[in-house]
């Protein structure tokens, strides 16, 4: 109630030094390290429930298991930033390596799947491609011709996963060249490479986010696009650079993915996005743009495969796996509104 | 003082370029002609005021000379040299900087950042500093003794300073000329005071300024200078000094609008207490006790940060209090209930009609009726023909320029939106009509209107509180109390002076310190 | 995989019971939720002691999953990939660690397990395309309510269901409908059919979620007769669940494919424990009626008998039916 | 300081009014109609294709198949114009009957599926009590709490289904009482009774949300919630009503479709929210509240499963067919751009 108050002329009749100076600072800082304490309660439950869960072997494994998604809740968390969303970062992290696939997987392997019309080093290129023309294609409809950005990434999100499934008829790619699959399966110095590119993209993300005027001009385009454009951010323009470039993410978190399975599944990616979103939301990322940091998405995403993990290694019940996930996403929301301390937005 | 497609100006132009001109300017937003042939010429070192009445299209121009928006025709020229492609921002923020009407501060980011929005600090990696930016921005902000910890989010500043956060930023480019849109709409008379203090300093230093106002008397105490604007099309340009404020409503108006006082009925003695409030506490801490009679205007007048709108709004229940009671013709409202208030006689214009006065989807009838359903229906079914026929009587008394009643509010100008307000304020009868800063932001013409409608309903026998800073609401009133600070210093009969007024809003007490 | 000598010791194992990781491929059908009742059991029976996971049908969780197992050190995994193609990177992890892998229903398209336990898909489709064009005397018009299309199973459902139709019945127009695996997509799928053709005579469901809306649509069109009736539609189901022999009994439907459920999870955890047990298996005939065969090298398959359920038990183009009470259905004793 | 004019009531008389009076209500109808045309062109389109498409059996099937989703939609609609959305109602679709079928059920008759709690005569109350419970839980956190209503409903998407896949171990719900099979597969007048419900409660909906005050509230809320309230709308009570009846809406949908089908499978509903979504944004609907109607809903969602019908009846190819329809979404959405003439929001 007392929210209808606040705004206006005479926002408060007593003139506000009333805060310490810096507790909004503080505060900011604190909102990203604000799930470091679940994490470190989820840690300590795991060991609790199962020794293993903290063995170095388990944490690579969770970490691995983690890496794609969390690329692809780093793509969706720039497309966030500025106060826009891409549903059909799903569809892409499948499609990018499955036309990749098809175009040059050679069909005397593979009972007549693919098309085998490229050599195999544009394999890697093309998925590349494919992203960022998907990227292209909804920055088209979104940035130029105004289309709300949830519906059209709704109706890319089908109609890619319809081309997926019309290229493939369903069935799985495999054989695919060594190029696509060096990056998913290979190791650098012990540790899954799709670890190392993942906290890499991170690193970057983090830095580029934080600490450059591109990024800051995306915060800039989600607090609010007229203000941004009249301080000289050329916003469309950046609009759809953020697309292409969480469309391509997407893309390379599908290939890093299909190099682990050696496979593109035609389902690849199927109901992702909504993980993808609890992820970055329960990180602190809001939904209406210009709110959150890579740093608490990449939390958000650690936290939730921690308790997916948790939960396997506890031998929970098959059917009750997912009520337990969703009760996790929902009490986690809970707990970022409390510590968030007003309503999210 | 027909329109001048061409050209603008009068007197002898100086050696000197214009810092700006724009001839025959043409802009339409749809169906709505936002500027026909309009025009200006700004001469280095001036102060030149631009006024019209609301959606005269000045905002409009105010984009086109900052290079936001593409004119549909005519031509812009800085230092007699043609004005630079719209893409290359950098070359536009050389030659004028501005503050615009609409804020463009960005609420999720700090202070800091939003003073050096896209050209932060960046070392040689090209990484920003954000050590040496947040320094840059203190110094920027002590300059205009705001004090703001830079590193909090801009959503914490009062309207006020965000104001100024605005202005500082505008005058930080070190352009040579600076365009303000109405920047003193939110400022109350001290910060005005202030603005105005480095307006003419820098102006001493030879930067060229193009003022916009509503507030003639600022244009007289400011400005060189005046272009006037009416219904999309340039009318004159002069000194100000040439212009009486007579001349200058009416070339704003395109009639003569002043008309004698309404006859003010003195209020009789013995007419009963219709509103009676007693030690009303916000949530923020203001304080109120007060009563008022069938056909009494009250005003409460008081700065930025009175509490003057905090208890306007605990009393009709848009806020919940903390304590105290307020009783309207022997009912008590339920606090911080607006449904009870409205059914006991309550009729309301909120502060900010785009936040709390207006639903801008819906059309002129919706909004005028949505506080009376049971008078354009029964059991919860609407009629739509009496929702229309009220809404229509609405249109007419306020004289609201619309096509009809199923026009949505959003194509409205801001002074017919503010009409609506009045409207749905009025459309229940009420005893009590409590105005909020009802004139903000409304050009002379409707606040004539707004403030005769205050005429009648007193007339009615229901009683008016008006809540504003604004002398000219106060005027009428039949005593104001003063509040600053969060409780009531004074009160003033009908016929104060304005600088009593004025001291006292300020903490002042002229006569008995 | 730095730290590949951990399964070998012998912590993770309790009591001399071997641990076995057993892995369900989902939770969402009857048919592999009988198998997720069936696991405990014989893990009971055999003596074994069990790890269970749930991939959701999703082979990210199953390759995730089986890490899980290798870090608590099982010696042993029962899978049921879902997708024969992805699977291949984690089962030369999993032998790299000797670990031994057995699948059950689906045949890896590349790497090494120690066996197949699975009924024949292809079997299933000819079986039912035997019963149908048979009844129908080969001339009509049938609907194959087919599953998802990125399922193996289903597809060879629907290979074999069509190569046979092709074949031995070529005066049958077969209606394809892919459904997504969704009762209600494949209802309203059906009824369209029924709008554009109503002399349908035949329908195969590939599996039994399409089973009540099925016969749903039946009845709201008034073709529940029973098969004497010319105007009778001939129903074959898939999966073996009660329902479909409580259908069968009741005349609604008029034959199912008996997936063994049951077997499935005993065999499986069987091969499983003979393998850590350093046991082998050579191809022929086993001693529980079923045969193992060398589908390639390095990968034997024990081809467990999923048979045609009927009212009758009659032969049908010269194969045995069972017949619906038949008490070695697991049907019967779920 | 102040300016000299006095005040008075303005005797200006109304300007004449520029554009003809009615042309805003004509343009709302228009609005409204949007999609006749294409609802049009793809009956021809169809009956060119199959002259079945237009036969009375053909057309009362697509009015049966669309009848459960479009009371999805209609929920959905009611959530939209208040400018929140109910991701959960998917999942309400499958868990109310769900329960209802847990409760009531003979365990003897299924295996020990259900837990025959209840007599038979309550399976229908209990279901729509489901429906208003999660209405009401949703309601709780989004409205009292004040927490984000996309990711409320979509961490409630995931648990309910989790919910459902516990109670009923995964397993499809058969042997349903006759109170609940009643609706789903009756017929009135020789058509079915789910046609005639989901059609009256459009029709209730078009009166309601049209032409009462409860339901111009659901307007003025999504259009400007401050407005509202300051207005006398008691908002919060208007959107806990709002959710509970688009819950109880969803359940309703959900008993219509078990009863069809006769049963309850574990993934009644799922993905389902794609389409609804779809259907209503087509139809008009904004996404970010006080725009839309319920009658451009009915003619979205009819458009959506006209065309799916269609495809059926060309018999294209299983594999893409999931390709067509999202092309068919996404070439609505930038129709109804081109007919709606302004940015969509
Ligand atoms: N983006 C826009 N789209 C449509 N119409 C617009 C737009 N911007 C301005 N207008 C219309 O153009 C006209 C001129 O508006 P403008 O903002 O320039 O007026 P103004 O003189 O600044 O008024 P005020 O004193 O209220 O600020 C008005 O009718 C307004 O409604
Ligand atoms: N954004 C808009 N879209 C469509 N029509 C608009 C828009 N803004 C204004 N109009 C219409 O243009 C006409 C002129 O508007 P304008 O703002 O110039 O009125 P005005 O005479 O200045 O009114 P006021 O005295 O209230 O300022 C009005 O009929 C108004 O309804
Ligand atoms: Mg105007
Ligand atoms: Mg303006």
């Amino acid at each position: 109630m007392s929210e209808t108050l606040s705004t206006g002329k005479a926002s408060a009749p007593v003139p506000p030094p009333t805060r310490p100076p810096s507790r909004h600072l503080a505060l900011a800082r604190l909102r990203d390290l604000a799930l470091v304490p679940a994490i470190i309660a989820v840690a300590i439950v795991g060991w609790i429930i199962s020794p293993v869960f903290l063995s170095t072997d388990n944490i690579v494994n969770v970490l691995q298991s983690m890496s794609e998604i969390a690329i692809l809740v780093l793509a969706q968390t720039i497309v966030l930033i500025t106060g826009k969303m891409d549903l059909s970062l799903e569809s892409t992290f499948g499609l990018a390596p499955g036309i990749a696939a098809w175009l040059v997987i050679d069909p005397a392997l593979t009972r007549g799947l693919g098309l085998g019309l490229l050599p195999d080093a544009w394999a890697v290129p093309v998925v590349l491609l494919v992203g960022a023309l998907v990227g292209a294609f909804n920055g088209l409809l979104i940035v130029r011709f105004g289309l709300n950005g949830f519906i059209v990434t709704l109706g890319m999100l089908i109609i890619l996963r319809g081309l997926l499934t019309g290229i493939s008829g369903g069935q799985t790619f495999f054989a695919l060249p060594g190029s696509m699959t060096y990056l998913g399966s290979t190791s650098w110095f012990g540790i899954p490479a799709s670890i190392w590119v993942s906290l890499l993209l991170f690193a970057v993300g983090i830095v580029v986010l934080g600490h450059t005027r591109a990024g800051r001009a995306l915060y800039a385009i989600g607090g609010n696009a007229d203000a941004a454009r009249a301080a000289g951010i050329r916003t469309d323009r950046v609009l759809w650079i953020a697309l292409i470039v969480a469309s391509v993410l997407a893309a390379l978190a599908g290939l890093l993915i299909s190099g682990r399975l050696a496979a593109v599944p035609a389902a690849q990616g199927d109901g992702a996005i909504f993980q993808v979103f609890a992820a970055a939301v329960i990180g602190g990322v809001s939904l209406n743009g210009g709110k959150g940091s890579v740093f608490g998405a990449f939390t958000g995403v650690l936290l939730l495969f921690m308790i997916i993990n948790v939960l396997t290694l506890a031998g929970v019940p098959a059917q009750w796996t997912n009520f337990l996930n969703g009760a996790v996403i929902l009490v986690a929301l809970v707990v970022s509104r409390i510590t968030g301390g007003k309503a999210q937005t | 003082m027909s329109a001048t497609p061409h050209r603008p100006g009068g007197g002898p132009v100086g050696e000197d370029r214009p810092v700006v001109e724009a001839v025959d300017i043409t802009k339409r937003f749809g169906s709505t002609l936002a500027l026909s042939g309009a025009g200006i010429m700004v001469r280095p070192g001036e102060t030149h005021a631009l006024v019209g009445r609301n959606g005269a299209g000045k905002s409009t121009l105010v984009s086109i000379l900052t290079g936001l928006q593409a004119a549909d025709g005519g031509a812009v020229a800085f230092d007699g040299r043609p004005a630079p492609p719209l893409a290359d921002r950098d070359a536009w923020r050389q030659r004028v900087a501005c503050v615009y009407q609409k804020s463009t501060i960005i609420p999720t980011l700090t202070v800091a950042e939003n003073l050096f929005l896209n050209r932060h600090a960046r070392s040689r990696s090209g990484l920003i500093r954000w050590s040496s930016l947040r320094r840059e921005a203190e110094q920027l902000l002590a300059a205009w003794s705001v004090e703001v910890d830079v590193r909090q989010p801009a959503s914490t500043l009062s309207v006020e300073q965000r104001q100024f956060v605005e202005i500082a930023r505008a005058l930080s480019f070190g352009a040579r000329f600076i365009i303000l849109d109405e920047p003193t709409a939110q400022l109350d008379a001290a910060g005005i005071h202030r603005l105005f203090t480095r307006i003419r300093d820098l102006r001493a230093h030879g930067v060229t300024f193009l003022f916009i106002s509503h507030h003639l008397q600022e244009i007289y105490e400011l400005c060189d200078r005046v272009t006037v604007f009416r219904d999309a099309r340039h009318i004159v340009t002069a000194p100000v000094a040439e212009l009486s404020r007579q001349a200058l409503v009416a070339a704003m108006t395109g009639e003569d609008v002043t008309m004698p006082e309404a006859g003010r009925r003195p209020l009789t003695s013995d007419a009963p207490v219709l509103l009676s409030v007693r030690d009303l506490v916000t949530s923020s801490g203001a304080e109120l006790s007060m009563e008022a009679r069938a056909g009494e205007v009250v005003g409460i007048a008081g700065g930025g940060g009175s509490g003057k709108v905090e208890v306007a709004e605990a009393m009709v229940g848009l806020a919940r209090p903390a304590g105290g009671t307020v009783t309207l013709a022997g009912r008590v409202l339920r606090p911080g209930s607006v449904p009870d208030a409205l059914a006991a006689g309550v009729g309301l214009v909120p502060q900010d009609r785009h936040r709390e006065g207006l639903v801008p989807s819906l059309s002129i009838a919706e909004n005028v009726t949505m506080t009376v359903p049971d008078r354009v229906g029964r059991y919860g079914l609407i009629s739509p023909a009496r929702r229309d026929a009220l809404a229509r009587d609405t249109i007419a008394d306020l004289t609201i320029k619309a096509a009809g009643p199923q026009v949505p509010v959003s194509e409205l100008s801001g002074g017919n939106q503010q009409k609506v307000v009045m409207g749905r304020a009025l459309a229940n009868d009420p005893q009590l009509l409590v105005l909020i800063t009802p004139t903000a932001g409304v050009d002379v013409r409707s606040k004539q209107t707004l403030l005769g409608v205050v005429e009648d309903v007193r007339r009615r026998g229901a009683a008016v509180l008006v809540i504003s800073d604004e002398l000219d609401d106060l005027r009428n009133c039949d005593r104001v109390l003063v509040m600053f600070q969060g409780r009531v210093v004074g009160e003033m009969a009908h016929g104060w002076s304005d600088n009593d007024l004025v001291a006292a809003m300020e903490g002042v007490d002229l006569h008995h310190v | 995989a730095g730290c590949g000598d951990r399964s070998g010791d012998a912590t993770g194992s309790g009591g001399g019971k071997p641990l076995i990781g057993v892995d369900y491929p989902r939770s969402d059908t009857d048919f592999w939720n009988s198998y997720i009742k069936y696991v405990p059991q014989s893990a009971d029976e055999l003596g074994v002691e069990l790890k269970t996971t749930n991939s959701q049908n999703d082979i990210a969780n199953l390759i995730s999953n089986a890490q899980t197992f290798m870090s608590q050190g099982v010696k042993g995994v029962v899978m049921a990939p879902q997708d024969t193609a992805a699977i291949a990177p984690t089962l030369s992890q999993l032998e790299s660690r000797k670990i031994p892998v057995v699948t059950i229903d689906t045949r890896p398209d590349s790497g090494t397990v120690f066996m197949v336990v699975r009924a024949d898909n292809r079997a299933y489709g000819t079986k039912a395309c035997q019963f149908l064009g048979t009844k129908l005397g080969g001339r009509g018009k049938v609907v194959m309510l087919q599953g998802g299309l990125d399922s193996i199973n289903g597809r060879d459902r629907t290979e074999a269901f069509n190569e046979c139709m092709g074949k031995e019945f070529p005066g049958i127009k077969v209606f394809g409908e892919a459904t997504d695996w969704k009762a209600d997509v494949a209802a309203s799928k059906l009824q369209t059919r029924f709008a554009s053709d109503p002399d349908i005579k035949g329908v195969y469901m590939q599996s039994s979620f399409a089973l009540s809306g099925t016969l749903q649509i039946l009845k709201q069109r008034g073709l529940q007769v029973p098969p004497t009736d010319p105007k009778h539609v001939f129903v074959v189901s898939n999966d073996g669940i009660p329902e479909e022999l409580k259908n069968i009994g009741g005349g609604l439907i008029d034959a199912t494919v008996s997936q063994p459920a049951d077997l499935y999870a005993r065999y499986g955890l069987e091969y499983a424990k003979a393998a850590i047990e350093g046991k082998t298996f050579q191809p022929g005939p086993t001693e529980h009626g079923s045969t193992i065969i060398q589908v390639r090298e390095g990968l034997l398959e024990d081809q467990l008998p999923a048979p045609l359920v009927t009212l009758d038990g009659a032969p049908i183009g010269g194969q045995p039916t069972v017949k619906f009470d038949d008490p070695s259905l697991w049907g019967r004793n779920a």
